[in-house]
């Protein structure tokens, strides 16, 4: 099923003239008789924060995944620059520069922060040592140590597995993570669910930090307030469908509320 | 973009209460004793010190000493392979057949080329590594790629190995080891230690600083602790679960090239246990079967126990069936002290 | 040559749990009781030559004088025990040799293939000229002794025309493997007529095996050694003969050669112990009787 | 309080979606197809079905049929305790060791009433199941209350027990079970079906049912799947899974007895691959060693595959050594048959 | 260290006269060398909601497993209704009508909504078939229904393993199966951090209504607007200690957030 998205009010067209950096055609996925994705849109531009919201189960995550590479689709396409791509696995997504926050985080929960923070990309040695796989781990302890700190994240034992940390000192590795990296597009699956008050406004800040950069960034969120204070547009997911798009200025918490839940679809933009 | 480059204005209060809650640094000591593999050496000095008080002459004679270290040599060859499959949160019940297999393998090479050439060990070597290294790949294709079950693809790469070995010799154990490396390897002493000793000591730390050191053994853990997540972090998965099979086969391999220095011929009768004992070493020296935990001293230590306790056992004179007995008991003891500990420290 | 009390003689055995080995540790014991000598008895958990290395080993480091073994195989016991002759015991083979003879003071034992052979002709004599197929149902491959018998077996079958042998099933240790070895066989060769098995778990899984299938009347079983368990078989009708070593000689003949050697005294070698057949009608002959393995004395 | 009192008012919306979302009900039928036990069923049939076409009279002869029903039958009843040991993630080494314990302690018992009464089989029986239990029991509390690795308890309880029945025997195999039972159990027969096979069915048929339909069974794979989650579910998670471990020595203590009866004998040696048969069975069954994951019907089928196998080789007269590379590869060719029937359904 | 509360500026006394139904005083716990509980104490009285907040890391899970008795404290003393109890286990807890919805949510994820929702408290069937443990599977199940629709918590498949569910899916099986059992006192750890806007009002409602009915609440959340919208009074945990007690009505996000971070204690009571 490749119709296009379903006749629904835009508050916004897409942000205009540039071309998308990524962007998705008609993406459809099925669990078993579980259809995830019926035939999803999506696109994201230089430097931009994109909300991606929707109902729990409306396949933000599965979009997120497909993105990535983790989750290949049953069809449709992804392209970069207007260039088809295929992601076979997270390296291929990697390699044009998107990172991603998982919402299970994705962990290894024996490893330490520091090496989850280095995690396929660690630091070796200087010289013949390096050559042979040794690893620097000092360098990149400090490293790791000055990122968590200008990113807020209290990492209570740097050397301790990361299995006994708590939520939010999880969540907060898993963001550094994956922050730390980005060279293009940061999918963020609700980055902030298990943060602190003080945590959640460092990501937000750092968020746009990194979009100043030219990064884009796509946050996924259930907080409202959270949404509006920091992107520049909003993509509402249902049914594994786009249903709409709004430029963040424009909209309100009870439009995007309307758009997520359906009562629009039902009751007209009266929300 | 990355962070390292990012400016940072409003976070300092944190970076305050941050180090607020840092808990003081601990010495490599202090880490070394809060690990598990602490106190499985401790069980370790104890058993030793046991059997040294009841049989001071006997058991510290040079001839056991050296015989309770060849014979913990050559479980320590399978166990460190093992141990690399376990932390990846695999199994390999194979190895014992692989090593039957190399060691038949190797030895009709040898004896094929008719010769005592200089060479000819050589070649026995390689082929023996060469078996095992294939059996390896064997295995590590059908976990990583077609995604069966560790426990049954080596269960079947098992039986697949040893109906070949035993097809190759006809049922009976094959002689005509080279004089050459009986002499040089099987018997054969460095400066009064064992050559074979030698041989696993280096091969052991060679691993066992590649396993906790480098790069490979990171990702070993890291595949272990969250399959998904380093695949995600963009480890070749795949890739390394097959090198790890692989690398598992070469052990065995190498262990079969050693049997045969050791007892001159082929012993394809003698391995049926081998693989839960190089499982138990790995397990008794603090790994999990679920993966992601284990080291490599722990390993030695779990192999030793019961070397130590087969020969202890016999020196003091306890009858054979006791022995069953008793080496069961001080299992459990050495398990039950060790998570004593865990439990006193952390909770 | 030194005081009877100052010797001590090992007696490393190839494995636990087998009637044979028992039977040797027995007259082990009794000769050591006989002499006045200490003995110490230790058996490798399984019969193979890399568990009974580690066993060997530990015992030398306890210095015996002397240390008599049944070898496990004859190469790979060479070198631990031409170690063990360095440090000044003296050493018996029993039930079998090694390829190099050399560092054993005594041999005392049976000649492998020629129980083997024996059972070949007890087969014959028990099917008395009917003809048909026999197979071999035996434990697993390398073990040196059952090995040497299975080529006695195939070498004498060939004598037999009126015979097919239709090969050999290796059935591991296992007893539920050997029975499920022996009812598939019948199975596919309805015309069995004999089976073998050269030592005696597999031999109380045929036994099993016949029992279950009810064909105790048209097909002759064979067995090595004179377990418990196979005698009863035997009593039962179930197995039809048994070809029995003379372990427990073994080990009182062997012992005493040790003792001997050590003390310097004139050693007899090689002893050879023959084979006896028992069958239903026999086996409560005092001549027979006295054969069957008796066990606990490891 | 609980919500089921609580009116709803401000829902409807949400209860209208919800019905847009629910999957269509699947019927019974169609969930056995789903399930990762059709595949071993499927590839059971297949073996049957070759050897069938290969030597149809032999195979299905009824002497074969009824032997491989006992076969299967004795592993049965150690795979059924299996199961539930495996779906709580644990293991159990030691059942041929309490197999071969409980036989040997059953024989004496009733040797030592030196009598034939009607009532000594049953003292046999209480004897076998005791002993079993009993062993169940040390795993059980060990694992359960001294949180020690299932692994390592049940190797050494192994070790243990067969260590303490050989003692009890002397080294070699008693004799002297009571003609009674060897007759109407070991080679009985009702309505030409053995006993054994009957006694199998009805034990793995309530232990099925106790799995798949009792609260008992859903404890079980509650404990494997979140041991955490299930104790804070309030859920008595040790006393469950030392009730799952002395079921598991039931299991043994029964299958010892039933031996007994087979072979008229104690049969020691017999029994050191009992534990990872039993392994095999459960886990080509479906079953994961991570817990969580396994079926009864599963395990049947997975018991049925190598007791065909082992018979249908011999009987289409492969050689001995290549019968085990022929298991090995069937093994393989089962569980890569499965897999793929599970990647082609969902994803 | 038992000392009273350090003596921070109380925006609220205790709500007075009424004793309180569940208390915890001088609650000490260690992990290894990290104290994550150090003299905390905690007060709530029948028929209230008390939101519980702090920053990541702060002990507010570990609090609640000690309350729960998941985790059994090193000192300090628990009482109910003024009665000193020992909890050993998360039964003795729930003898007394506590329920608790884990940060981690605790489900067994081989098994399905349903079996989660009654997993302890299964339905027997009638008569002998359910002495000897049989199951009522379909009561079970209409029950189930009728309670995840009541709550709105959507389950894709009644019978499929919770493993594959997404994760506000899950949280609202977790959230259904604590406000289901509850008798006396409902611990929630951040129970809306993975739901969606409608579950999360609905949780919020349900969390109301759960407390008319004399239940009391606990609800543990990084969302000031949902802690202010729905708490009777707040309490601040800080490095393992109770550092405020807040009425709701009368204080501000501001002064919450500055509770929690700190800047209160350093900056005085002008956050
Ligand atoms: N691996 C899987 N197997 C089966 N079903 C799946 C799988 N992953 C997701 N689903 C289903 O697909 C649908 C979309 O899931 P997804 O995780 O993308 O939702 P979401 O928008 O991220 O929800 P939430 O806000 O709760 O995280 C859900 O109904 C979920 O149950
Ligand atoms: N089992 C454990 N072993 C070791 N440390 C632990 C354990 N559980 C918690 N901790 C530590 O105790 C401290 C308090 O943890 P807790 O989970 O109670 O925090 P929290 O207030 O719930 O935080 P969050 O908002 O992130 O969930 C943390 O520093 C955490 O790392
Ligand atoms: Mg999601
Ligand atoms: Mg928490």
């Amino acid at each position: 099923m490749s119709e296009p998205d379903p006749p629904i009010v835009l508050h916004a067209l897409e942000t205009c003239m540039t071309t998308p950096i990524l962007s998705a055609r008609n993406i459809e996925k099925s669990f078993g008789q579980m259809r995830a994705m019926q035939g999803a849109n999506f696109d994201i531009h230089e430097g931009e924060v994109v909300a991606l919201i929707g109902d729990n189960g409306a396949g933000k995550s599965t979009l997120t995944k497909i993105l990535s590479g983790v989750l290949q689709p049953d069809s449709g396409e992804i392209y970069i620059d207007n260039t088809l791509v295929h992601f076979d696995s997270p390296l291929d997504a990697r390699a044009h520069g998107i990172e991603t926050v998982y919402q299970d985080l994705s962990l290894a929960v024996d490893l330490n922060a520091v090496q989850n923070l280095y995690l396929g990309r660690e630091i070796a040695s200087p010289g013949l040592m390096g050559r042979l796989g040794f690893l620097d781990k000092a360098l990149m302890r400090r490293k790791a140590q000055e990122s968590f700190a200008r990113l807020g994240v209290r990492v209570p034992d740097m050397r301790a597995a990361v299995a006994n940390f708590s939520g939010g000192q999880r969540q907060g590795i898993a963001v550094a993570r994956a922050l730390m990296w980005a060279k293009r597009v940061v999918f963020m699956d609700e980055p902030t669910a298990a943060l602190g008050v003080a945590q959640t406004r460092n990501v937000l800040d750092l968020i746009r930090r990194v979009r100043d950069t030219g990064v884009s960034v796509v946050l996924i969120s259930h907080s409202m307030p959270d949404v509006l204070a920091v992107s520049d547009r909003v993509t509402v997911l249902r049914h594994g469908r786009r249903v709409a798009t709004y430029t963040t200025s424009t909209v309100t918490s009870d439009e995007l509320v309307g758009a997520m839940t359906g009562a629009l679809e039902r009751e007209g933009a009266a929300a | 973009m990355t962070i390292d480059t990012a400016s940072s204005k409003s976070t300092t209060k944190d970076q305050a209460s941050m180090q607020h809650e840092v808990a003081p640094q601990k010495s490599v000591i202090r880490r070394l004793l809060d690990g598990p593999e602490l106190m499985i050496f401790g069980s370790l000095i104890i058993i030793i010190a046991i059997f040294t008080v009841m049989a001071p002459t006997a058991f510290l004679s040079g001839i056991n000493l050296r015989n309770m270290a060849i014979e913990a040599s050559m479980m320590m060859i399978l166990a460190v392979g093992m141990t690399y499959v376990i932390i990846t949160s695999g199994i390999d019940l194979s190895v014992g057949a692989v090593l039957v297999f190399s060691s038949v393998a190797s030895l009709i090479a040898m004896r094929a080329t008719g010769s005592d050439a200089p060479w000819v060990p050589v070649l026995g070597l390689a082929v023996a590594l060469a078996s095992g290294a294939f059996w390896g790949l064997v295995n590590g294709l059908l976990i990583a790629r077609a995604r069966l079950t560790p426990l049954i693809v080596t269960l079947a790469s098992m039986g697949i190995a040893l109906g070949l070995a035993r097809l190759m010799t006809g049922g009976v154990d094959l002689t005509g080891v080279p004089r050459s490396i009986v002499t040089s390897i099987g018997i054969g002493r460095i400066g009064g230690i064992p050559v074979i000793v030698l041989i696993a000591c280096v091969f052991a730390s060679v691993a066992g600083i590649a396993l906790h050191m480098t790069r490979f053994g990171l990702y070993t853990y890291a595949v272990g602790s969250n399959e998904q997540g380093a695949r995600r972090a963009g480890i070749k998965v795949d890739r390394h679960l097959i090198s790890i099979y692989v690398f598992s086969g070469v052990c065995a391999g190498l262990a079969g090239y050693l049997t045969l220095t050791r007892f001159s011929s082929t012993t394809i009768s003698g391995h049926a246990m081998d693989n839960l004992k190089a499982i138990t070493a790995v397990v008794l020296g603090g790994a999990s079967l679920f993966g992601g935990i284990g080291s490599m001293y722990g390993t030695a230590a779990g192999v030793f126990i019961p070397v130590v306790l087969a020969s202890g056992l016999i020196i003091v004179g306890l009858p054979s069936f006791w022995q069953e007995v008793a080496v069961g008991i001080v299992l459990l003891a050495a398990v039950l002290l060790d998570q004593y500990r865990r439990r006193t420290r952390s909770s | 040559a030194s005081a009877s009390d100052d010797i001590s003689v090992s007696l490393v055995l190839g494995q636990r749990n087998s009637g044979f080995h028992e039977a040797i540790a027995c007259g082990a014991r009794a000769a050591a009781k006989e002499l006045g000598v200490k003995v110490n008895i230790q058996a490798a958990p399984t019969y193979s030559a890399s568990e009974q290395i580690p066993v060997l080993n530990a015992v030398m480091a306890t210095s015996p004088s002397a240390i008599v073994l049944d070898p496990t195989s004859s190469t790979a016991l060479i070198a631990p025990l031409m170690e063990a002759a360095a440090n000044g015991a003296k050493i018996v083979a029993v039930d079998t040799t090694l390829d190099d003879p050399s560092v054993l003071s005594a041999v005392v034992g049976t000649d492998n293939e020629s129980v083997g052979r024996e059972t070949a002709k007890a087969l014959a004599k028990a099917l008395d000229g009917k003809s048909g197929k026999v197979a071999q149902i035996n434990s697993i491959p390398g073990i040196s002794t059952v090995d040497a018998r299975i080529k006695g077996f195939e070498e004498e079958i060939k004598k037999y025309p009126n015979l097919t042998y239709i090969g050999n099933q290796f059935a591991s240790e296992d007893i539920p493997k050997a029975q499920q070895a022996y009812v598939s066989l019948m199975s596919a060769n309805p015309d069995l007529i004999g089976v073998v098995s050269q030592s005696n778990n597999p031999a109380i899984g045929v036994a099993g095996g016949i029992r279950s299938t009810e064909t105790a009347e048209s097909v002759v079983a064979i067995a090595v050694d004179a377990d418990e368990a196979e005698i009863e078989a035997l009593n039962e009708g179930l197995l039809d003969a048994l070809v029995i070593q003379q372990p427990y000689e073994m080990g009182y003949v062997g012992f005493k050669q040790a003792v001997a050697a050590v003390k310097g005294e004139p050693v007899e070698t090689p002893i050879g112990t023959g084979t006896v057949t028992a069958t239903k009608a026999n086996i409560a002959d005092p001549d027979v009787a006295k054969y069957l393995y008796e066990g606990n004395c490891i």
